[in-house]
């Protein structure tokens, strides 16, 4: 009707066309520098966290296993799924023999597997048997880890990480017998002797220590 | 037919759609940003149930009580086990801090942002003449983009 | 009979100042059955009223055939000698194509800013042409540029292309240059669609006219945009018109009379004409088309609806109104894309000191409820009896646990394991297929279901599972079960050559197939000390 | 012809009105755009700070957390006499082979150092890897009687990570 006579809008199919041509020339650098920035940012901050929570599952998991065993919780080895959900850690207890006092040997093998992310932790544990009844005494000897995906049950690798903590053995019974060998006096003076070349924040305490140390000193 | 350029309309489509496209490149910004606070969050809620992990293990057996949901907060609490108080420089109770926005301040604030609260669920199972063990799960809460989130962690601790 | 004549002037100017469709306006139908009634007195008083008013006087009554003819051409030549109102444009297009083709093209053929005014008006009233007759305008007088770019807007689209072979055709029996070249424009502005809408003739000042409000002006505005003249003139008195109308409707009643005669005469009319352009030139420099936008504003007579608002910035609401919603929308889209679907009624405030009902677990990010909480601490003490071997009691814990919360698979399976330590192997494997349905990936079920079968003699059975078991852990254990198995099953060859395998992969130890009929001792599931 | 080319070539264009208003909006939503732009530079900027923070909190929590766990008894700090907890910048522990084991914190370098006293001859070694950097704050606090539990406060611009160790072996 009357409103044909109007005519065709030019002005705004102009203003359009510069808003489209402006945003084009806006938007297109601004993508391009965030999808550059943002994307592998994103990819970080995703790749960590999942890295993050399978070394974190897998931590308390051999904590779990450890309190485990100090509970007492034997017979009955093959622990459960700790966490609901398809992202989980399991716990294998291996015994590995027993001690010269009786008591078992473990490796507690703990693996946590977000995603791709695998994170396995394998820690020793020697379990005395409660005598009588219920007190439980429980030694870790040590623990560590590895991100490797590799199969932990594989005996050579266990047998290496073993011969590397033989060394520390090895080196505490060096420790205990200097203890015990030396008197008070010896092993104070011999102590007493290395605070020249601490660095400074330590040598402000170092006769404290001493003392302490001096006081805890094994003896034969 | 005169040939016609785009219209508006189609001009206005089309970046409907080019917006639609770009929201979610635009906010990868805040996605990593996002993760990030998530990873700060989830790693400190794992240290807490760490600490009070170990705590149980150097607490007096008897002492380890249920918790109940909603749980408590670790800021303005009053004293307890795990974190009040949390530091002391000096050499007597006097010097004591806790957990307060005098005290502690950027401690605090972080807490009180992210709401963090810890529960202690016991289970207590006696097989007599001592032989007592607690199974305890040890719940963190925290609030996450309006999310209520938990972290849950377990460990037995015998009457030892 | 003047105070009915003045009465019917006030009712239809009333009728133009209401908004909407005329027909429809209230006023409408006194105007009609005045104009009716007042149609048997008329014919000659309707000269004498407002080119509006008289146009409306027309449209309402019921005058037929050459009475009405007359009178239309007399308007329209009279409203063609300056710029028609926008008003007076839009009543013209209430009239008939046909009527509008008799009435008001034989003005085109004039020269001078009437036959511009006419070419003008057509175009935008979208009169339409025959192919045919287009020879006819053209060679009739000399065609300023914007008076062919109207002319070409007469033409019917789909028969632009018919329309330039037929010019092809006319231009080289003519020996005029500047018809030639009249043509040759025309042919060039017909083919490549150059107008788009009509243009606004350029007229000498005094014959400027009130000009149409801003839309209509809107596609000049392309034009390098100039001071208005302070001469621009203000709404030209359209009574003033009117009295000098009668007389050159004579001459365009000859003219028009004379049109079919036109094709023979044309090379002779043709340079009488020219000068008429000529004598235009003066009137052109000074272009009048930038006053419009200086005189817009007062044009407030539209019979568009709600016009309160100017128009210039209703046209940029749309954009500038389209572009904030899009980014409204995007903001709330992306909000959406953010929110986490597994947002549930965590609204409680963080001091409210009420538990939420539910969780996320921060490692699995699956929803952890208060029932399963629950749930899980009965669980857990089953976990303990067990340690003791105490599976009876286990058991009552685990069901507590699953009444609590039927979804915990752990409890279901350890309910399982209880009831078969208890000499219950029929429902337990029923719990243990139960929770393999549930989830095909649990680990240890399937060695209990292979023990199971076992028991019972269900060798095939039973070599499934521990087949399924070795595939899901690949441990030493369940590798150790299954390879027992299939040497108690006569398979001593595929049982040694598991053993040999298992042996590869773990030198540290001795593995031995343990003799046939014994039981097979290893650290899983069995009884340490 | 020539005039009718000069006139389209004109309609080409933009007109100064148009342009005007283009570039009004386009200026509006640069404006939201770019201002949008900074603050996410700023939050950005922010995000790293505490994804390099909780980095740096995670790998001295860890690195102390994997010794101090199989460590056999802790010498400093200890409780006051008041029976209160007692922190410090440092700590000193015997560790699984029995040796002397000091963590201190560097506050000007913000690295937290580990040194090596042999139990026996030989003198002492400070790592040359720091265990820790990036640490405003430190604080070892000791919170039990039988000197197995160490307290963690660790502080990394503003960011905070708290850990306890208990230390299994005696």
């Amino acid at each position: 009707m009357l409103t044909e006579l109007r005519q065709p809008e030019a002005p705004r199919k102009g203003v359009a066309m510069v808003m489209v041509i402006g945003l084009v020339a806006i938007m297109m650098p601004i993508i391009f520098m965030l999808s550059r920035i943002g994307g592998s940012q994103t990819q970080l901050a995703v790749k960590y966290h999942e890295n993050l929570v399978a070394e974190t599952v897998a931590f308390s998991g051999s904590n779990a296993g450890l309190s485990r065993l100090q509970g007492n919780i034997r017979g009955y080895q093959d622990l459960p799924d700790e966490t609901s959900g398809e992202d989980k850690f399991s716990l294998n207890l291996r015994p590995t023999g027993a001690g010269f006092f009786g008591q078992t040997m473990y490796f507690l093998l703990t693996r946590a597997r977000i995603k791709t992310h695998n994170y396995i932790m394998m820690a020793e544990a020697e379990q005395f048997k409660p005598e009588p009844a219920p007190p439980v005494l429980v030694i870790s000897r040590d623990y560590w880890n590895t991100v490797e995906p590799y199969e932990i049950s594989l005996m050579a690798d266990v047998l290496s990480m073993q011969n590397y903590r033989g060394m520390e053995l090895l080196r505490l019974e060096e420790t205990r017998t200097f203890e015990r060998k030396s008197t008070e006096q010896q092993y104070k003076i011999e102590m007493s002797g290395k605070k020249s070349s601490l660095p400074a924040p330590l040598q402000t305490d170092w006769d404290a220590m001493v003392t302490a140390l001096v006081s805890e000193k094994l003896s034969e | 037919m005169i040939r016609r350029g785009l219209s508006l309309t189609e001009i206005i489509i089309a970046l409907a759609i080019a917006v639609m496209v770009m929201v979610p490149v635009t906010s990868m910004f805040s996605t990593s940003g996002q993760q990030v606070q998530k990873s700060r969050n989830f790693s400190f809620a794992a240290g807490l149930a760490r600490r009070i992990s170990q705590h149980l293990m150097a607490m007096p057996f008897e002492n380890i009580v249920e918790v109940p949901l909603p749980g408590l907060a670790l800021h303005d609490s009053p004293d307890d086990v795990f974190f009040n108080p949390i530091v002391n420089f000096s050499a007597s109770q006097s010097g004591v801090k806790k957990i307060t926005a005098s005290d502690m301040p950027a401690l605090h604030d972080f807490l009180v942002q992210n709401d963090f609260k810890y529960a202690l669920s016991v289970s207590n199972v006696s097989f007599g003449a001592g032989d007592e063990i607690k199974s305890i799960s040890i719940l963190i809460t925290w609030k996450e983009a309006g999310r209520n989130m938990i972290y849950r962690t377990h460990v037995y601790v015998s009457s030892v | 009979m003047k105070a009915q004549f003045d009465e019917f002037t006030r009712r239809a100017t009333a009728l133009l100042n209401e908004p909407g469709i005329l027909e429809k306006r209230p006023a409408w139908q006194i105007v009609k059955a005045g104009a009716i009634s007042l149609a048997p007195v008329a014919e000659n008083a309707v000269t004498q009223l407002e080119p509006e008013i008289a146009l409306i006087f027309l449209l309402a009554s019921t005058f037929t055939g050459s009475k009405r003819d007359s009178l239309l051409k007399s308007l329209f030549g009279a409203a063609m000698n300056r710029l028609p109102s926008d008003n007076f444009i839009r009543l013209m297009s209430k009239f008939s194509q046909a009527e509008l083709k008799d009435n008001l093209l034989p003005f085109v053929y004039e020269s001078g800013p009437r036959g511009s005014i006419a070419c003008f008006v057509a175009a935008r009233l979208k009169v339409t042409l025959a192919t045919e007759a287009f020879q006819y305008f053209l060679s009739a007088r000399a065609w300023s540029p914007t008076d062919l770019m109207n002319l070409s807007l007469l033409v019917k689209p789909e028969e632009a292309s018919a329309l330039c072979s037929h010019l092809e055709k006319f231009v080289p029996a003519n020996d005029s240059k500047v018809l030639r070249d009249n043509i040759n424009e025309f042919r060039y502005a017909v083919q490549n669609h150059l107008a788009h809408e009509p243009m606004l003739p350029e007229l000498a000042d005094g014959e400027t006219s009130p000009p149409p409000s801003a839309p209509a002006r809107a596609g000049e505005t392309m034009r390098p945009p100039q001071p208005a003249p302070v001469t621009a003139k203000p709404l030209a008195p359209i009574s003033q018109s009117t009295p000098s109308v009668s007389a050159p409707i004579q001459t365009n009643r000859a003219e028009a009379a004379g049109k079919p005669n036109l094709s023979q005469k044309i090379p002779e009319t043709l340079p009488t004409e020219v000068p008429a352009e000529k004598s235009e030139g003066p009137g052109r420099p000074n272009q009048s088309q930038p006053q419009s936008q200086a005189q817009a504003k007062p044009k407030s007579e539209s019979l568009d609806v709600a016009l309160h608002i100017p128009e210039s910035i209703r046209r940029l609401l749309l954009p500038v109104g389209l572009t904030m919603l899009f980014l409204t929308l995007g903001i709330i889209y992306s909000t959406w894309y953010f929110s986490d679907p597994e947002v549930m009624t965590s609204t409680t405030p963080a001091t409210a000191g009420r538990a939420p009902s539910q969780w996320v677990d921060a490692v699995s990010q699956r929803p952890v409820t208060a029932r399963y909480l629950a749930a899980d601490k009965d669980f857990r003490m089953g976990e303990l009896f067990l340690t003791r071997d105490k599976f009876a009691e286990a058991l009552k814990l685990f069901e507590d646990a699953l009444a609590a919360e039927p979804a915990h698979l752990q409890a279901l399976v350890r309910s399982g394991y209880c009831r078969m330590q208890l000499g219950d192997n029929k429902k337990a494997a029923e719990i243990f297929r139960r929770a393999l349905s549930a989830d095909a990936g649990l680990s240890s079920v399937n060695l209990y279901l292979g023990r199971i079968h076992l028991a019972a003699n269900d060798n095939a059975a039973a070599e499934k599972h521990f087949r399924a078991e070795f595939k899901l852990s690949a441990d030493l254990t369940s590798g150790m079960e299954l390879a027992n198995f299939l040497n108690r099953a006569g398979k001593q060859n595929e049982a040694m050559e598991l053993i040999a395998e298992l042996q590869e992969k773990h030198p540290g130890k001795m593995l031995v197939l343990a003799p046939t009929g014994s039981e097979n001792k290893t650290e899983r599931g069995g009884d340490q000390p | 012809m020539s005039r009718l080319f000069k006139h389209n070539r004109k309609r080409a264009a933009f007109t100064m009105i148009e342009i005007m208003v283009g570039a009004t909006i386009l200026a509006v939503i640069g404006g939201m755009v770019a201002h949008w732009f900074v603050m996410q530079r700023q939050y950005q900027s922010r995000i790293l700070a505490i994804s390099d923070a909780q980095q740096n909190i995670r790998q001295a929590s860890w690195n102390m957390i994997q010794e101090l766990r199989t460590a056999r008894n802790l010498i400093y700090p200890r409780l006051n006499a008041d029976k209160s907890i007692r922190s410090d910048t440092k700590t000193i522990f015997k560790n699984f082979a029995g040796d002397i084991v000091c963590y201190f914190h560097d506050a000007a370098t913000g690295q937290i150092r580990r040194c090596l006293v042999p139990n026996g001859p030989g003198v002492p070694v400070v790592d040359k890897k720091p265990i820790g950097s990036g640490i405003d704050k430190v604080a070892f606090t000791a919170h039990d009687v039988g000197n197995r539990l160490i307290g963690i406060y660790l502080e990394s611009s503003g960011t905070v990570g708290l850990e306890s160790v208990y230390l299994l072996n005696e």
